[in-house]
């Protein structure tokens, strides 16, 4: 073999073959069903055994759950909840006292909330990123582990290996804060969430306002990194933090006002249980609303088409420019896990939460409630490999012209609403479906009058694209065919 | 319910709201004095958590911590020389003497009033179970002329704000001034 | 009432997203709004003029490669052009049909690669970009087949081309030529109707077509201000006289303008490739010139319209083997004379879409 | 001959310039046309203005370093009329050139004047912005000057003979016979390109 020339390779290949070797290696893999079909039978024969096992169990699961014999039961996975509950009421009985109970689950509860998320961070980015390669016909990280799997923690191996920096002139305190300062809101606003009938961690009921306060904190992390960093970048992405989220709390107040009218609660398990009640998701009745808070948290949370806080392209990183390593691992993180948030609150207020028409009876509402989570970081994945980006005085037009006077007209159309239905004892499904054929309507008619009112006529409405030339000239030939048309 | 986690909370929470409030004014730099006023606010509210005042304590997050703190935000980033020391300041005898006086009508109040009434008494006991509905039925029924007379005000204020910042002489409006206009009038919003 | 604030300097680069290389803008800002801004380049000078002064005219293609990078193929072009018009070298006719040839898939791949950055910096997060290299993708493919490099291409000589094409270099394009046109309308579905990006790009970093003219901007810039102006039409090289082609321009001189004005070229390139591909006769693909070309003495100074617009070459031959002077007209600097008209008093956001419709290549503006 | 395919004879510009403005050429050729270098402003804003020349567009300058004088060249084209006029200017002063600007005139020229002031140190009187762009401030000399770094009496940059050239017969085409044979570039015999064993 030693004395085989190198240029052993063909010169091309023939037509209709795929050129590099990446790409010949890519279709050589061949597909799964012919892999299928080369399994013994042996094999084959074990795989229907389990295949029947699997059924079998799923079909004892499914009888005793219509039996109704897990309701409430601490076996009940269902809803983990009920567990806890049992777990308390040992731990009351105990001589320990109350306090007792309270330390573990509140422990078990926070360390639930802490590994859902961690687990997420783990595998958010590798989402993110395959995705976003899909959107852009590329394959994505597929390098480390399985599938590119291990990617996200290959990447924060190598964050952490980097030296963290702190800039000459930064202001050294409030620069260290920051990157554990933002995690505290974005783990806190965690904590009403409803999992499940009786699976929330933090019960209380003023659980919406305690979100929309606690996510209100951030701007203030984030204004501290940019700000100390004596970075102008990091300044101007700071500012444009906070002016936005200034701007667009109102809007995201203002849509949730809707819900607690409709609902009658401000608490997150009630909401979601209205809406199970009723059969009905909020969004469906309350489209304006909902797209409100969506349009609005995008600008909060820094995602495509209004992460004008870290334009790449114009600010670099924005507020976080000047950090490295692991801190800046934070930032990202962080923006990861709102990324879900943002998805579980759109799921909660709006989408139904973890009830899905019966659904929840048969499948873990937990469950529900993440598929929803994630249908809602998908939706912000989706954004993110669509749209370019808005400028600051766009989305603070947009804010203040177009979303507040609206969002305000339509508290009062659904307070009307509300109190109709308080008042009028008619068919659920009757009145509901009315409103919300009602407010699409009016949803349509009211953002169509408004623009008309502020004069705003899109550009589509004028022709767009080149005109053709087909003789060359100046001055004198531009005016021409300025002229001409 | 006195039990010890709660004393243990006040106690903490206290002493991090008076050593907060105390750094805000030993500070020597301006946006060292803001981080520790949030501080202050958010003890604060940790203060209110514990005596059963959900709504209270959210408030106070939403509006001082979230908002004002915001607001001043703008002030500190609008002042010529933010960064300057923070005793250099031409009204330390007024400043003295208003101080004075916050502090001496503060300590007579709590000399004055009569804390002890609702000790010993569980809140069960007395029908409390959510303050929200309460304030709501307060505000919208006993209180309601001073409520509206608030927003009045409020809305007033909002007016102003944006009779003072726009630009009467010239109509062009920068992305900047845009900005600043919506902070300002944004937290006057957001207290309505 | 006054908000008095206090101007401050950004500095916008050498290391910047969006100044696509080494490339530097002191900005002075008041608050968003861009003050006055200085330009500030040379990172990448190489001082090609001085070194090309000597080397034998032959040996000076390299450096237009390395002058514009994205479009090596045109400057190689002009470069030619220049020398053989001072030496007075006959060029077969095979070998201008490939130049057009070569010269119109430079001018789509380095289109696409404008308009993909352009809609980068307007904060679309890649996807256009990487949508438009599919195809750039494709073009470099079959630089490479034909010359072995996909950037630094090094492909026209002075008398003609390099080297033949490979047998499977035509079928690769005119499958290419057949599916651009579908690719072209997928990026215009995809950008041209998007409310965002009409609302960054419209009305935004407006050129007159007076300012254009004075300020001797070319190519895309100066046609998107609505001027009709276009080497290929006014001064025909190559067998640019054979071809059927329209001259795209826009209304406003905006940077939306300048997109579409690229856009639609890239059409109109695939019709010059089109009748390129249908014309191209038999024969040599170059003549053969000595070793080291002498000219007589005198100068020249050749241009040709490449994606940029004008790249000119004006050599000053003195009967040696170098050029006495070799200079060239970037388009890439002088497109730029207008940035600070244009910058002054927009947000930076307006500013930094302002800089990526004049498609600038570093390694052009340096030399 | 013009050089350039839309040219315009030089001598025709010569003669328009000279009955507008007596005495502002100094020579002219079918190529181009030489100007006074101290009323270059005047030529070029009356070729910019004049509606038969219509010198809209300044589309190149570049400056020329002859060892003792400077030429200045400047490439006006016309959009409308299609033409390319040829503007020249000998700044006869190699110490210390100066030249009036083109900015008044043609707002292209800003950074086109800076670059020759940056490599070829030719001063643009009238310049509103007169620094260096490719090199840093401090940088010893300009570059294109054919004298840069003290090239000694008697010698000259630039390459006289191209090594491989034949010197027999210099005109021969290019291919191996061409090339002088160096004897250790030399291939050895039934090399196919594989590496050495």
């Amino acid at each position: 073999m030693t004395d085989q020339p190198l240029a052993s390779t063909p010169a091309s290949p023939p037509a209709g073959q795929p050129a590099t070797p990446m790409a010949r290696e890519i279709i050589a893999r061949g597909s799964l069903l012919q892999d299928a079909k080369n399994v013994s039978v042996p094999l084959k024969a074990a795989g229907a055994v389990a295949g029947l096992v699997f059924l079998t169990v799923n079909a004892a699961i499914a009888y005793i759950v219509i039996d109704g014999r897990l309701d409430g039961e601490w076996y009940d996975f269902r809803d983990l909840g009920n567990a806890m509950a049992r777990l308390r009421a040992e731990l009351d009985d105990t001589s320990a006292g109350p306090w007792l109970s309270y330390w573990v689950t509140g422990l078990i509860g926070g360390v639930g909330i802490l590994s859902f998320l961690g687990g997420f961070l783990l595998i958010g980015s590798w989402i993110e990123r395959r995705m976003l390669a899909r959107f852009q016909i590329r394959v994505g990280p597929d390098r480390v582990g399985p599938f590119g799997l291990l990617q996200p923690l290959a990447d924060a191996l190598k964050l952490m290996q980097k030296e963290v920096l702190t800039p000459i002139g930064a202001d050294k305190a409030l620069f260290l804060l920051p990157p554990v300062l933002v995690f505290i809101p974005a783990m806190l606003a965690w904590g009403p969430m409803p999992w499940a009938p009786n699976m929330s961690y933090l019960d209380i009921n003023v659980g919406l306002l305690y979100v929309i306060s606690i996510t209100s904190l951030s701007v203030l992390a984030i204004w501290m990194a940019g700000w100390s960093s004596n970075n102008h970048y990091a300044l101007l992405g700071a500012m444009r933090t906070v002016a936005m989220m200034v701007s667009y709390e109102i809007p995201i107040s203002l849509s949730l006002i809707v819900v607690v009218l409709l609902t009658g609660s401000l608490n997150l398990g009630e909401i979601v249980a209205w809406q199970g009640e009723h059969n009905v998701w909020l969004g469906a009745l309350l489209p304006f609303a909902m797209f409100t808070f969506f349009f609005s948290s995008t600008a909060e949370i820094n995602r495509t088409p209004n992460d004008i806080a870290e334009a790449e392209s114009e600010i670099v990183a924005g507020f976080h420019t000047e950090y490295s390593g692991m801190k800046a691992g934070l930032f990202l993180a962080v923006e990861l896990g709102n990324a879900l948030l943002v998805g579980a609150l759109l799921a909660t207020f709006f989408l139904g939460g973890y009830t899905a028409f019966g659904l929840e009876e048969w499948i873990p509402p937990y469950l529900i409630l993440a598929a929803k989570a994630g249908f809602g970081y998908f939706l912000f994945i989706w954004l993110r490999g669509t749209l370019p980006r808005f400028k600051i005085d766009q989305l603070m037009n947009f804010a203040w012209k177009y979303l507040i006077p609206l969002s305000i007209a339509n508290v009062l159309i659904v307070a009307v609403e509300a109190s109709i239905a308080a008042r009028w004892d008619v068919e659920g499904i009757f009145i509901y479906g009315s409103f919300a054929i009602v407010n699409l309507a009016l949803t349509v008619f009211a953002v169509r009058a408004w623009a008309k009112v502020i004069g705003y006529t899109p550009d589509l409405e004028h022709p767009v694209g080149p005109r053709f030339a087909s003789k060359i000239g100046g001055l004198e030939a531009a005016r021409e065919i300025q002229g001409g048309t | 319910m006195e039990s010890t986690g709660v004393v243990v909370a006040f106690y903490v929470l206290s002493g991090l709201t008076i050593l907060s409030a105390l750094s805000v004014f030993l500070m020597r730099n301006m946006v060292h004095s803001l981080v520790f006023l949030v501080s202050v606010f958010l003890g604060m509210a940790g203060l209110f958590v514990t005596l059963s005042a959900d709504f209270i304590a959210v408030a106070q997050i939403l509006i001082y911590a979230g908002a004002i703190s915001v607001l001043l935000v703008f002030a500190v980033m609008l002042t010529p020389l933010a960064s300057r020391d923070n005793a250099n300041s031409l009204y330390v005898g007024p400043g003295v003497i208003l101080g004075g006086a916050i502090a001496a009508i503060v300590v007579f109040t709590a000399i004055d009033v009569e804390w002890n009434q609702l000790t010993g008494v569980a809140l069960e006991e007395r029908g409390f179970v959510s303050t929200i509905e309460m304030i709501g039925e307060q505000l919208l029924g006993r209180y309601v002329l001073a409520f509206e007379v608030a927003s009045v005000l409020l809305l007033f204020a909002l007016l102003g704000a944006i009779v003072l910042v726009t630009n009467r002489d010239e109509d062009d409006e920068t992305a900047d001034g845009d900005a600043d206009e919506a902070a300002t009038t944004g937290v006057a919003e957001d207290t309505v | 009432m006054t908000n008095a604030s206090e101007p401050y300097v950004l500095n916008i680069g050498p290391q910047h997203p969006s100044t696509h290389g080494v490339f530097r803008i002191r900005v002075v800002m008041d608050g968003e709004r861009i003050l006055d801004l200085d330009m500030i380049v040379g990172y990448l000078h190489r001082s090609m003029e001085k070194l090309a002064e000597e080397r034998t005219y032959t040996q000076n293609i390299p450096f237009t490669d390395r002058a514009d990078y994205l479009a090596a193929m045109s400057s190689n072009l002009g470069l030619c052009l220049a020398a053989e018009r001072l030496a007075d070298v006959e060029v077969p006719e095979r070998a201008s049909y490939l130049r057009v040839i070569f010269a119109e898939l430079q001018r789509i791949a380095s289109h696409a690669m404008a308009n993909g950055t352009l809609v980068s910096d307007a904060g679309a997060w890649q996807t256009p970009l990487l949508y438009m290299f599919r195809e750039r993708e494709k073009i470099l493919d079959l630089f490479e087949m034909t010359c072995g490099a996909r950037l630094t291409t090094n492909y026209m000589r002075i008398g003609g081309v390099a080297f033949e094409p490979p047998p499977e270099f035509w079928p690769a394009l005119q499958e290419l030529v057949d599916e651009l046109p579908d690719r072209i309308s997928e990026y215009e579905e995809l950008l041209t109707q998007n409310e965002i990006f009409i609302a960054r790009t419209r009305g935004v970093g407006v050129i007159t077509p007076e300012d254009a003219i004075n300020g001797s901007l070319v190519g895309p810039a100066l046609r998107g201000s609505g001027v009709p102006w276009d080497l290929r039409k006014a001064e025909p090289y190559c067998v640019y006289d054979r071809m059927e082609f329209d001259i795209p321009i826009g209304t406003t001189g905006d940077v939306y303008d300048r997109f579409m004005v690229r856009l639609a070229e890239t059409r109109e390139s695939v019709k010059i490739l089109r009748q390129s591909i249908a014309g191209i006769p038999d024969g040599p693909h170059k003549t053969d010139i000595p070793l080291a070309l002498r000219p007589e003495p005198g100068e020249v100074y050749g241009r040709v319209e490449g994606p940029r617009g004008e790249i000119g070459f004006y050599l000053v031959s003195d009967g040696g083997p170098a050029p006495y002077r070799f200079h060239i007209r970037a388009p890439s600097l002088i497109n730029l004379s207008l940035l600070r008209e244009m910058a002054q008093g927009v947000a930076l956001s307006d500013a930094v879409v302002a800089l990526g419709s004049m498609d600038i290549v570093v390694g052009e503006i340096d030399r | 001959m013009p050089a350039g395919p839309t040219q315009l004879e030089g001598g025709r510009v010569a003669e328009a310039l000279n009955n507008a403005m007596p005495g502002i050429v100094t020579t002219s050729n079918d190529e181009w046309v030489e100007v006074d270098s101290m009323r270059l402003g005047e030529a070029l804003h009356w070729l910019h203005d004049s509606s038969e020349f219509d010198a809209a567009q300044l589309s190149n300058l570049c400056g020329v370093d002859y060892h003792d004088h400077f030429a200045m060249v400047y490439y006006l084209q016309s959009l409308d009329r299609n033409h390319q006029i040829v503007v020249k200017a000998r700044v006869a002063d190699h110490e210390a050139p100066a030249l009036p600007s083109a900015y008044p005139v043609y707002k292209g020229a800003l950074l086109q004047e800076r670059e020759v002031f940056d490599l070829m140190g030719i001063n643009f009187e009238g310049h509103p912005d007169m620094r260096r762009i490719f090199l840093w401030d401090g940088f010893p000399g300009h570059p294109l000057r054919k004298d840069f770094l003290g090239i000694g009496e008697g010698l000259t940059s630039g390459l006289r003979r191209f090594p491989f050239e034949n010197k027999e017969n210099p005109d021969r085409l290019l291919n191996r016979d061409n090339i002088i044979p160096d004897p250790s570039q030399e291939v050895p015999d039934g090399w196919t390109g594989a590496a050495p064993a």
